[in-house]
């Protein structure tokens, strides 16, 4: 039932003031609004009861083992949702002065310097909202660079085949055009065809080490010499970044420009589909076109550096300071790990992975690249089931729903036919995996034994699956009120 | 280990079933040369309580001025039911609900969310959020220049009144494509954009006009002969505005004779906290048609095996997961549990509520505009009606001003020198519905102090 | 499973603090505990798991109608529980000096004040924590006030048969003994028969009104008059004030003390089984006895009253000050609804009532007092459908947890035989009484089609109806961990 | 109308199902004469922005002091997830759980906090809460005369070392029914309760003796002594504890040879804020063999119909709701959400977490003690060692002395001179855990220059 079934006429909830009779008079008629907005009329207790009905209808990280592959669906400390939400943070104006706004301006820049040091870069600017929003930044400013330098040429943007969606989605909108470099079949970048790619019309590489194949690109250096040579720059998606964590940095692998998933690897919340933060990373070389503002710290405290500050900057890409309250999440989060849990991170992550896939593997599943360690996270490609039992992954998703367990990510990456790409994250304890490990083992054996029973999966969910081809033949994309 | 169940038990014999000797062993692909052994720039581990207390200490060393400061960031009363729910680790702690199944919570939220923004913009559909206005902007420019068939244009008019970061923010993103924006003037008495500043541009090809309502300084502009140029022109018309003002003025949907076609926005009063920048959430509406132009989520009713209405993620075609380099945007995060938030605030203050947060920020503004141009020295700039926030004329600089309010407990107001030194000294002031009548005084007396 | 069964030796959620190795070297080993606590072992993702997951096995206001009789289970605004969270409340000692607590305390203040005004009586202590604690406050100040008097025979408490456990409990309590009064056909109470029991040895009544079913006792007055005569004292048992919210006060009616549930009339939460609040309000001859701390004021601003200012009290009934916390969401409930909206209370209190009993009898269910109005709850009886169909009060209500419905009050008041006893409070919608009705209607459809499919319920809830036999025969009260 | 959902149509189609008139008729049973028009000396009711900003500044308006004072309620840190899981409307807004199938979520939370404080104070039973320490004490002794079938006393021994506020709760509630508490003396030198306090009372009727660990002035008693003491007298040992010292301290359920009979406290120092004053939770635990004269609520183990595990209440027959004046007690609703936090707290932090707060708060006090024992004129009351409160004699007035730190911030002790005045110029000092070297060093200078 929508909230719109719910509401009558002239109920309401919270009664947030009282204008005056006249509060409007002096707006003219012909720019007021005619009907009241159709927005739900509900008692206060109409809506806390819907709405906290309909969360229940979630799986989430708090109710759920969620290993959602390139995701890192890792536990959200309650404490940095808590911190963040501290009055004082929250009550305060973007535009407020710097001088009244030393603490949390504090936070922001200590966690520009943490992010530094941890990806081995010179200078970070936190604003991007999202990751797709990081790489934009960095992809704009690998043009801003060769625009800088003169060079109009560069227009060309290499991406691996197994890259995420968002690598060529970004490079078109930073106005390049995207050349795809095929995987070999160990997971690695082909480097011959990296070689013939690469040119006076490259402008960069964007790459994902570990990759969204859950392997860690083992040439890295190679390939950061070979597009370097050519001129062009190097571009880290940091999505997969919780693998590496005081392991190794993008720094020294040679990349320029990154972005970092806070709401991966910090463990600030997915919040159902966001926010997110992406804070853009770069070298010497880059640094000094990174987005605006940055926080900055003169003798007297900190304060915004902007256009003014920063003549190269590719500018602002949010009106305000991207998404600050996301930031708070990571800095408490990364306070707390401090300089040996960020290493733990990474140790924990990868032992789960290769734990599981061993598991998996032992249980019959066949992993993609068996003859590769996995990184934080691996793939199964269920190929074989599909074939011989007519049971494809998205069958075995739908059906680990049914035994409680969040689907890992399916279809992707592409490269992989059949495919779950399973990260279970570093917070995840032994025997959550080993449940998990004996939900897929069920689930083969009711694909031998009955695979219409998993075809039709999943039966204990609020729904069971849902006419995805009508919903976008019949677009019924918001409710209306009837005619009256 | 915070966060980290394994004891030693358990990493021995996930080793042992691995068949690996450490931990270590498994980081054996990273080239040596390439590992590091220690971050030593980090700071030393703080336990929770520890961290509590640095927090608590630094959100308090940030006074709590009396905020008359808006510049495209409102301070509204937000119901307590709000963040309680949305902050529910179900909401908190999903994701984007790539299984339907699993994800109904979220995805009927995203239903109704589009049906209310739908509702409110008078547009047919709305997308599940963007980043921010700023950024919406961008999108919603890029998407105007896809769908406009009628021009080949990357050109696009933007009036002066339109909120300056928002102009700077859609440059960044959009200039990368080509995209150029050219700059309306606005009329220096009424503070809005005059169909005069658009004749010179008559007949040229535009891919779309931005019209924002109310504008930067407040400022009612005239929407329906705004929109009505544009298309006679053959551009689009694309409305900012601000979602709370759309309780009390006409929504795009309905302006001049055909409507809006992309309407966007921040929709940070809607729910969200100030919170220091972010964050808020972006939102795009727009014309049925010119759905598969739109970027971002969507979600739509259908039903399941069995029949039984259900959500889910649709279109997705337009979204770079599945059409990668040919996706209308690069955007796959957004902002989802601001709109969690935005919903349950709409929710709970209803159409009478949020026409009475209008309403009463309208009046607000205009009882402290009577209050402090009985000032001598201070005017307002503009003679046109304006909806809660308004251009004042200031005796002194404006910096000087907000200064000594700043000093008296009192967050005054934009300083527009910057941005709009034609103004020569002025300010943009703000009263929400969080202020009373006490406040307004207040305000009055302090300034007049000041002044 | 149990957070025990979750448990790993050596796993920790959060680290409070590191003592230094030598901590307790000055502490005898006499002293020291030799094993540690057997407490569970588990990560923060676990409990957060465990717990929030537990949580949704639960009905509650926020997601279910709970009609339960005599709770009053009305919706708990959660803008109470932000107010009273703020951190300068949470942080207060409370032995902090006055000096420093004039905010909290002209909360406490001004709630007694609204008190007094809602019940019409002098004086008004917050103290007791529920509401058979106010009870107890209350009947204890009947003691005092007759001992105070010299009159040490007064041993004797009546109560109508129709009362609450807690009242005759509480008379044992105070030291009393307890003397039931029947009650009429009508509901109301037997005044012959309490004519008949009053005397020199009575100290006191104990009355709800409206009573516990459902009624509103008419003959108030007189009653108030019988036992005044006899010398005897009149307690009102506050938990039904719903009913007549600035309708109608005891301190008007004749009553001489009484307590208030605020988890009840003032809306704060009922937290699972508390903690509640039930603060005692007492006419001027019985407020010399109310016990300590009171809230004062004086010229300077707010301070504690205690057993030095009010030597008759019959002391202090917490170490400290009650349940504040709960005192606090009372105090913001109270200044939300303010003047007009107390009577608005019991309007639709009562207006809920009489509509469900008025749509329930017309689907054929039997009020028990059905010639009365009821007041902000009612009860129907099953006894017929018990008779005719085998089918109880306790199937019905076990059925009505799968249709989505708390029962209501099952078996109590215990004078109607099978009896459910319906409270819905003014905080729901008539749409849902709607679906009330018919989820009964449902119900008896199904008693008489096919009895056994309701006796057997619940079928959709976490467990089916459990083995209470067992659980008192073989008294599992406690995990124990396996001897090792 | 707040919280009020009816429409005026509802009211209307409601009002002729009933066959009513008005809502008015509805009270026609009330006798006219006792009918109020008005509550006139209510205030006007005040929307939700209008309530939080008022009580965002009572809030604000009392001095948040670093707290050096105990004195039975504690500060400690509360892990973040404890009252962000605590207060989900699922266990907030549920009562008691009367249908254990729609209630399974409270039940097992209960059944695991019965697990965790018997497992503490290492006793088979406990019940699932009462109000709070001072009250439980008052229970844990009504029960203790039901109990004590070897004596025909209603008289009760306790230490004057245990908490005054508690002794005062006790007598308030338990001299209705003729119970008397007997005063023991304590020993000026240790701080304690010496077996010597007892010799006068050898071979008296006592239904119990109260021992406190640690007692008021934070010093650790003898408690096996204690305990066989008052065993050989054929009264019950009642335990009052302090829960986080029972992950240092011996538990009661060892004391001695036989153990404690029955052990009560305040569950707050597990999870409840010190919000001046409450809501915490008294806590009782007992032998088996008492468990039919305890108190309270109790939730047991069983299985459904289909033989699955479930929880239920059990052993209602002690209760007023079945029992009424037979029943132990007159209490209903209890403590269930503290309870809840409580239990959350404690899975939180473990045994070594609850190990670990209490060997801080021990080290803490400990060095508290040495740094401003340094200070001319103060030392230490008593020789024996404490948990992590202590008694500080001074060269001057306490109360002089708590005003001067107060001025400079600091809530420093707690002042003895009216409940034991026998100890002169003294005051009670607690240093917890969340006080770091730095804190201490503050509290120790700031002293210095007040004294
Ligand atoms: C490998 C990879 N790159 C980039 C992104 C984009 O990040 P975001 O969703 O934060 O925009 C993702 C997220 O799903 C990802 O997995
Ligand atoms: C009529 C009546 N009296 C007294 C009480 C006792 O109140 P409490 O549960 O707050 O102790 C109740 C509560 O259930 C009740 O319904």
């Amino acid at each position: 039932m929508l909230i719109f079934d719910r509401s009558r006429p002239g109920r309401q909830a919270v009664i947030p003031a009282i204008a005056p009779e006249f509060a409007l008079s002096d707006i003219p008629e012909s720019l007021r609004r005619k009907k009241p907005a159709p927005l739900p009329e509900v008692s206060e207790l109409q809506a806390v009861r819907h709405y906290t009905r309909l969360s229940q209808q979630n799986f989430s990280i708090d109710t759920h083992f969620y290993p959602l592959g390139s995701c890192t669906m890792k536990y959200n400390p309650r404490v940095c949702h808590q911190l963040a939400s501290l009055p004082g943070f929250l009550a305060r104006h973007p535009l407020a002065p710097v001088r009244g706004s030393q603490g949390f301006l504090a936070c922001l820049y200590e966690l520009q310097a943490m992010l530094q040091e941890i990806t081995g870069m010179a200078a970070v600017s936190l604003t991007p909202m999202a990751g797709a929003q990081g790489e934009f930044a960095g992809v704009a400013m690998i043009r801003a660079y060769h625009v800088a330098q003169g060079d109009l040429t560069r227009r060309e943007i290499l991406i691996p085949d197994a890259a995420h969606g968002t690598n060529p989605a970004t490079a078109i909108m930073c106005g390049f055009t995207v050349r795809e470099i095929p995987t070999d079949q160990n997971g690695d970048v082909d480097l011959a065809a990296l070689r013939q790619a690469v040119g006076p019309h490259t402008a960069g590489l964007m790459l994902t080490n570990p990759s969204t194949l859950g392997v860690f690109e083992r040439h890295i250096a190679e390939i950061a010499e070979i597009v370097h040579t050519a001129g062009g720059l190097l571009y880290y998606d940091g999505a997969n970044l919780n693998a590496i964590l005081g392991k190794t940095r993008p720094g020294d692998m040679g990349f320029d420009v990154m972005h970092l998933n806070l709401h991966k690897t910090f463990a600030t919340p997915h919040g159902g589909g966001g926010p997110g933060a992406g804070p853009v990373a770069a070298n010497a070389r880059l640094a000094p076109f990174l987005p605006v503002p940055i926080v900055g710290q003169t003798g007297g405290g900190y304060r915004w550096l902007t256009e003014a500050d920063r003549p190269q900057s590719i500018g602002r890409l949010s009106a305000f300071m991207g998404n600050a309250g996301v930031l708070l999440r990571a800095y408490v989060y990364a306070r707390m790990l401090g300089r040996t849990g960020m290493g733990r991170v990474a140790d924990y992550a990868t032992l789960n992975a290769n734990y599981l896939q061993a598991e998996l593997a032992n249980a019959g599943f066949d992993p993609a690249f068996p003859q590769r360690l996995a990184s934080h996270e691996f793939i199964i490609t269920l190929k074989r089931q599909a074939k011989t039992l007519g049971v494809t992954a998205m069958d075995f998703a739908k059906r680990l729903l049914d035994l409680g367990f969040h689907a890992p990510t399916t279809y992707f990456p592409m490269l992989v036919p059949e495919c779950l790409l399973i990260e279970p994250t570093e917070t995840e304890c032994k025997e959550e995996l080993d449940a998990f490990v004996a939900a897929l083992r069920q689930i083969q054996q009711e694909a031998e034994t009955g695979p219409e029973q998993v075809k039709g999966a999943p039966y204990h969910r609020p729904v069971r699956r849902l006419d995805e081809v009508r919903a976008a033949r019949d677009m019924d994309l918001a409710w209306r009120p009837a005619a009256s | 280990m915070p966060f980290i169940p394994h004891t030693s038990d358990d990493v021995r014999a996930m080793l042992a079933a691995i068949g690996a000797p450490t931990i270590e062993a498994l980081f054996a692909e990273i080239p040596p040369a390439l590992r590091v052994a220690d971050l030593p720039a980090l700071p030393d581990a703080l336990n929770e309580r520890q961290i509590a207390r640095l927090m608590a200490e630094r959100a308090a060393a940030d006074p709590q001025w009396r905020c008359f400061l808006g510049a495209g960031v409102y301070e509204h009363h937000i119901p307590a039911a709000v963040w309680e729910i949305a902050g529910r680790g179900e909401f908190y702690s999903a994701y984007t609900p790539y299984q339907p199944e699993a994800s109904q919570g979220t995805l009927q939220v995203l239903y109704e969310y589009q049906s209310m923004m739908a509702g409110l913009t008078g547009m047919a559909v709305s997308n599940a959020s963007l980043y921010d206005g700023g950024s919406a902007l961008a999108e919603a420019l890029l998407m105007a220049v896809r769908a406009n068939r009628k021009s080949k244009s990357k050109r696009i008019l933007v009036s002066r009144t339109l909120h300056p970061y928002y102009r700077r923010a859609a440059h960044a993103i959009i200039h990368n494509q080509g995209l150029e924006l050219v700059e309306l003037a606005y009329d220096l008495t009424g503070g809005h954009t005059p169909e005069a500043a658009l004749a010179p541009y008559a007949g040229q090809d535009f891919a779309a006009l931005v019209i924002a309502q109310p504008n930067f300084f407040g400022v009612l502009e005239e929407v329906d002969a705004l929109t009505d140029w544009a298309h006679r022109q053959n551009a689009l018309a694309v409305a900012v505005v601000n979602p709370t003002a759309l309780a009390i003025l006409s929504p795009p949907g309905t302006w001049g004779v055909t409507g809006a076609d992309i309407v966007c926005g921040d929709g940070q009063p809607l729910g969200a906290p100030l919170s220091s920048g972010g964050p808020y959430f972006g939102f795009l509406c727009c014309r049925q048609e010119l759905v598969r132009q739109m970027p971002g989520r969507l979600v739509g009713r259908t039903v399941d095996l069995d029949g039984k209405p259900g959500f889910t993620l649709t279109l997705q075609a337009r979204e770079q997961h599945i059409r990668r380099s040919k996706a209308t945007s690069n955007i796959c995060t957004n902002q989802g549990l601001m709109v969690t938030a935005a919903t349950l605030y709409l929710a709970l203050i209803g159409p009478q509520g949020l026409e009475q947060v209008a309403a009463t920020c309208h009046a607000n503004t205009r009882s402290l505009v009577e209050q402090i141009t009985q000032i001598p020295g201070v005017s307002r700039a503009f003679d046109r009606p304006v909806f809660h926030e308004t251009v004042l004329k200031l005796p002194r600089p404006a910096q000087a001003v907000l200064e000594g309010l700043l000093e008296r407990g009192i967050l005054g107001g934009f300083d527009l020198s910057s941005d709009y030194p034609e103004l020569g000294q002025a300010m943009l002031v703000c009263a929400t519905e969080t202020k009373d009548e006490m406040d307004l005084c207040h305000y009055a007396k302090t300034l007049a102090t000041v002044i």
